[in-house]
């Protein structure tokens, strides 16, 4: 068989279909480093071919496995958003074997990235909703892609209020601070930032973990707001009973899961909830999917 | 297992013993050469295309 | 042996009864002929689900790490040398143990009597010194016991406890008349090339799904070597390098603790004896320092002391 | 019903003339059991096995399986770019699969054939087999297919099905593929078999003596299953080996994997088991199915639960036996299905007794 000839096959409908595990090859535009610690940083990545990118298709909550050749893929949220053109975004925690090398590796060096993947946050369910979103540390990627997208201006006119709370254990953990600092200036968005302790003296934002600050901050829920979650176990845990003192259904909570994961297709066997796959009928769940699925995340 | 006798060697050498260990790893190294190379333990790219 | 399934009963009511222990960790009967499951029992009346027969081949040793309980447990010679391993690499507390010792004539190898028996078998029971088969199709056939043993318990020259509490039957008579070495020698004598055919045909078959390993009550590692992945040790395709290198380093990590008690071949799905492998390393141990692994507490295992007299044979 | 006989000569030649435009693949006796291999020139299949000790997953599911190679030499215009493995996917035929693991493949297409993703390694070679199945006339005791929606002479998955006949074998022809294998093999021989072929389907049907209730599995709430009390009994004695996944034909979970060797490099992807703790754990070390009774409780859950509710096909276990013989402390899975399917009801106890 021809080597240059990627495995295709036809559909039902007689269409092609490309191999779901072959990943676009993709350049590394521009690094940076997120945080304090270094152990996070931001990849900026370009599509080797045009036609790769207008295939990606992705929306804000998506995530792609991140490909480096003789080393494997590894999953992560998508932290471009949509209405961003012409890269791809993806803010990586230093933590196994795949995400090591690519801290180590420089801009312009190739690599391949395949997806998107799983679901994305119900846009269009959450349309002339409020919407609430609270964050913790570096599980901010899909919300900030989420962010970008509502505050778009194409998009805001179609979401109500929106308000914010994120948190990180000091200042130098939180991502993305210049887009924070624009965002709490905007008065179409509320921003609560928020760190567990600081011994900065300049340090105007909030002081504090995150469930007693979404309480004190975050609007009543109702019919009409729903609340998305993605942070650490810890963070969720308790803020999920805050969420319900402020009433919010468990129907308007929506989450993001994040398991141990190879295909990113539904195929591999290894992320499951029971009857669901996080990669794929994931990663985004609301509570009451949760609720209806044993704990095994 | 299969491996050469001649390619697996121990040896209790002081580390005051300089000519001692010169000695012991040329003698292997000559033994290991007349050896040649062990195929048997390697992984063969062969399947790689 | 199978009179021994009355006492067992007995003495695990007992135990459960005055509290002693809060578990009894033995065998009840299984769903297949020559198969019988391990399992625990909690209450005094579950006590006659305990049975014990020449099919308790697996070793019960592999289910006491990790517990709180205080637990009683019945022991054949391997099994409680492996409880003396370990108790002596502190992985199980000797206080909070009731070793119930069952001196043993051998454990029925399930393979043999199926691959010697023709039709399917139904039902396989024991009478002194016989093996009763009996076929799907109404026929039987009879073995001698001694005929239809697992390879390491023909050969087995601790078949008493070696530390108990209690006993659930006077100590056997041991084995005195075999030849322990035999396979061994013959693998040893062979030349280089001809044992590196022999060892590529005994692991053909492996399809790498680590029954042998988790058998093994010395395999307790937390992470095991071929799951590592920082660094990652070898390959986890079936190439035969990375088959071969699973076990040979794997019966490394036994060198000095293995009491051949047969668990890893049991446990075999496509029937390799990879106890080829840890035999040779027991007989190292045996011929160089005089060393059987588990046989007392008070003993630090070869490969874990220095003497100054340690043979240095190796050392040209 | 028309049926094609084969007589025994007629075999041996058919056989030999598919060889000419099929791979040939049948059982073949090695050591103390019997596996599904490439048949090479002039061998026949050993069609006189009970069951294979593993299942035939392995005709479209390789246990180790190149996806993609790669160069990892700077001076390459390619480095780091992936491209597919090289992969044959000529015509090929499995002779003698039995009813069980055909239908097992019908199971496991549901997972790799979906309408969102297709998964082309298995599905490639799943369409470029055919399966010419072997009627079971004498099943073992562990044999419980006609409990599972199957059956020894299930037809569904089969693109023949043979049964044995004297020497010679009786055939019938299910699809366009078999009808294609049929007329390339010369097996056109057709005559009336006046229910012969009937009266033995019910014969072995009713040879099948081993039961298993199904009936309240989709029925019963997941999370209460979950939660059920029988978990640590049933999964006390399990040393989490992966026998009974490797051999189960309708278990398909993988791992991906690179390998590199010198500046050449593949991806790759091996079988996996949900009974390996390493299946499941993060990288920070978290892992969500951290003991073994939440492994053991996955695989039946898997196959008698989860399954049941996600396609409702029934369950996600054909029946074959395997699991139940070959594992080295005797889980029985027709012993937890009926705890499941009994658990919550009046029979809880006599299921357990």
């Amino acid at each position: 068989m021809d080597l240059k000839t990627p495995a295709r096959r036809r559909d039902d409908k007689g269409g092609i279909v490309q191999n779901p595990y072959l990943p676009y090859p993709v350049r590394i535009d521009e690094i940076v480093v997120e945080t304090e610690d270094k152990n996070l940083k931001t990849f900026k990545l370009v599509f080797l071919n045009k036609e790769d990118e207008e295939k990606f298709n992705y929306k804000a909550g998506q995530f792609a496995e991140l490909s480096i050749a003789g080393k494997g893929e590894i999953p992560i949220g998508i932290a471009s958003s949509p209405v961003e053109k012409g890269f791809l975004k993806f803010t990586v925690n230093r933590a196994g074997v795949v995400t090591t090398h690519l801290h180590s590796m420089k801009e312009g060096d190739i690599m391949g990235v395949r997806g998107p993947l799983g679901n994305w946050y119900p846009w269009e369910m959450l349309e002339g909703k409020n919407i609430l979103i609270v964050g913790g540390g570096f599980a901010f990627t899909t919300l900030r892609s989420s962010i970008v997208y509502m505050l778009h201006p194409d998009n805001r006119p179609k979401f109500g209020n929106i308000d914010v709370v994120y948190g990180a254990r000091t200042p130098g953990m939180l991502l993305y601070k210049d887009e924070l600092i624009q965002w709490e200036k905007r008065d179409d968005i509320n921003v609560h930032i928020t760190v567990d302790t600081t011994d900065d003296p300049d340090w105007k934002y909030n002081v504090g973990f995150v469930p007693p600050i979404t309480e004190q901050k975050a609007p009543q829920g109702d019919e009409n707001t729903y609340a998305i979650v993605c942070g650490p176990p810890i963070m969720i845990k308790f803020t999920q009973p805050v969420l319900e003192k402020l009433g919010y259904d468990h129907e308007h909570i929506i989450m993001s899961l994040e398991n141990r994961m190879k295909c990113g297709i539904g195929m591999c066997g290894r992320c499951g909830i029971g009857k669901e796959l996080v990669c794929k009928d994931g990663p985004v769940f609301t509570l009451a999917a949760i609720n209806r699925t044993p704990r095994e995340y | 297992m299969g491996v050469e006798p001649d390619r697996l060697h121990f040896s209790w050498i002081s580390s005051a013993e300089s000519t001692k260990f010169v000695e012991v790893v040329t003698e292997i190294t000559e033994k290991v050469k007349a050896l040649g190379p062990n195929t048997h333990y390697v992984k063969k790219e062969a399947k790689v295309a | 042996m199978i009179a021994y399934t009355d006492k067992v009963r007995q003495i695990a009511r007992r135990l459960l009864e005055d509290c002693s222990v809060e578990m009894v960790i033995g065998f009840r009967k299984g769903s297949q002929p020559m198969m019988n499951e391990p399992c625990f029992i909690k209450k005094a009346e579950d006590a006659d689900q305990l049975v014990w027969d020449g099919n308790c081949g697996i070793n019960l040793a592999n289910y006491l790490t990790g517990r709180k309980e205080k637990i009683a447990v019945f022991a054949k010679g391997c099994d409680s040398r492996n409880i003396v391993t370990h108790i002596v690499e502190n992985k199980v507390q000797r206080d909070r143990l009731v070793i119930i010792g069952v001196p043993c004539t051998g454990m029925i190898d399930k393979r043999l009597v199926a691959s010697q028996t023709e039709g399917e078998i139904e039902a396989v029971s024991e009478t002194g010194d016989k093996v009763v088969v009996k076929l799907k199709d109404g026929g039987s056939t009879e073995f001698d016991r001694r005929q239809v043993l697992q390879g390491n318990c023909a050969l087995c020259v601790h078949r008493n406890p070696v530390i108990y509490d209690e006993l659930v039957a006077d100590l056997v008579e041991e084995q005195t008349d075999v030849d322990h070495w035999a396979d061994i020698r013959e693998i040893e004598a062979m030349d280089v090339e001809k044992r590196r055919r022999f060892f590529e045909d005994l692991l053909a078959p492996c399809i790498r799904c680590y029954a042998c390993r988790n058998a093994c009550p010395l395999c307790y590692c937390p992470t095991c070597f071929v799951d590592e992945s920082r660094p990652q040790w070898l390959g986890k395709g079936q190439d035969q390098i990375d088959v071969h290198t699973f076990h040979f380093l794997r019966a490394f990590h036994c060198a000095g603790r293995c009491t051949d008690c047969g668990a890893c071949q049991r446990a075999c799905p496509v029937g390799i004896n990879m106890r080829l492998l840890t035999k040779k390393l027991e007989k190292d141990c045996f011929e160089l320092y005089q060393w059987e692994a588990g046989m007392a507490l008070d003993q630090r295992p070869a490969l874990d002391t220095y003497k100054p007299d340690d043979p240095e044979g190796f050392i040209k | 019903m028309k049926v094609i006989n084969i007589d025994q000569k007629k075999w041996t030649k058919g056989i030999d003339t598919l060889g000419s435009s099929y791979k040939l693949i049948g059982p073949v006796a090695e050591k103390d059991f019997h596996t599904f291999e490439i048949l090479q020139q002039g061998q026949l299949p050993d069609m006189s096995f009970t069951n294979t000790r593993l299942s035939p997953k392995e005709v479209v599911f390789p246990q180790s399986e190149d996806m993609f190679v790669y160069s990892l030499d700077q001076n390459d215009e390619d480095c780091n770019i992936l491209k597919e493995a090289p992969k044959d996917y000529s015509p090929r035929v499995v002779l003698g699969i039995r009813p069980c693991d055909a239908r097992a493949m019908r199971l496991v297409k549901l997972n790799f054939d979906t309408e969102q993703y297709k998964d082309p390694y298995w599905l490639r070679l799943y369409e470029a087999t055919t399966f010419v199945g072997l009627a079971c006339d004498q099943p073992c005791a562990t044999c419980f297919c006609t409990s599972t929606g199957c059956g020894p002479y299930h037809e569904e998955g089969l693109d023949i099905l043979l049964a044995k006949d004297g020497d010679g074998f009786k055939a019938k022809v299910l699809t366009d593929k078999g009808r294609q294998l049929a007329e390339a093999s010369g097996w056109t021989d057709t005559a009336d078999d006046g229910g012969a072929f009937e009266n033995a389907r019910r014969a072995a049907e009713a040879g099948i003596t081993s039961k298993v209730a199904t009936d309240r599995l989709r029925q019963m709430d997941t999370l209460e299953l979950y939660g059920a009390d029988f978990w640590e009994d049933v999964s006390f004695a399990c040393i989490n080996c992966g026998t009974c996944t490797y051999l189960c034909p309708t278990c398909w979970c993988f791992d991906i994997q690179d390998e590199v060797h010198g500046k050449k490099g593949k991806r790759m992807r091996n079988w996996d088991s949900c009974m390996f703790p390493i299946f499941t754990v993060h990288t920070t070390g978290h892992n969500p199915r951290g003991t073994k009774l939440h492994r053991v409780r996955q695989r039946f859950m898997h196959k008698l639960k989860y399954f049941v509710d996600k396609y409702d096909q029934g369950i996600m276990c054909v029946g074959c036996g395997r699991c139940v013989q070959q594992c080295p402390v005797n889980i029985d899975i027709r012993r937890v299905c009926d705890l499941m399917n009994s658990y919550g009801s009046e029979n809880a106890c006599a299921a357990q007794g």
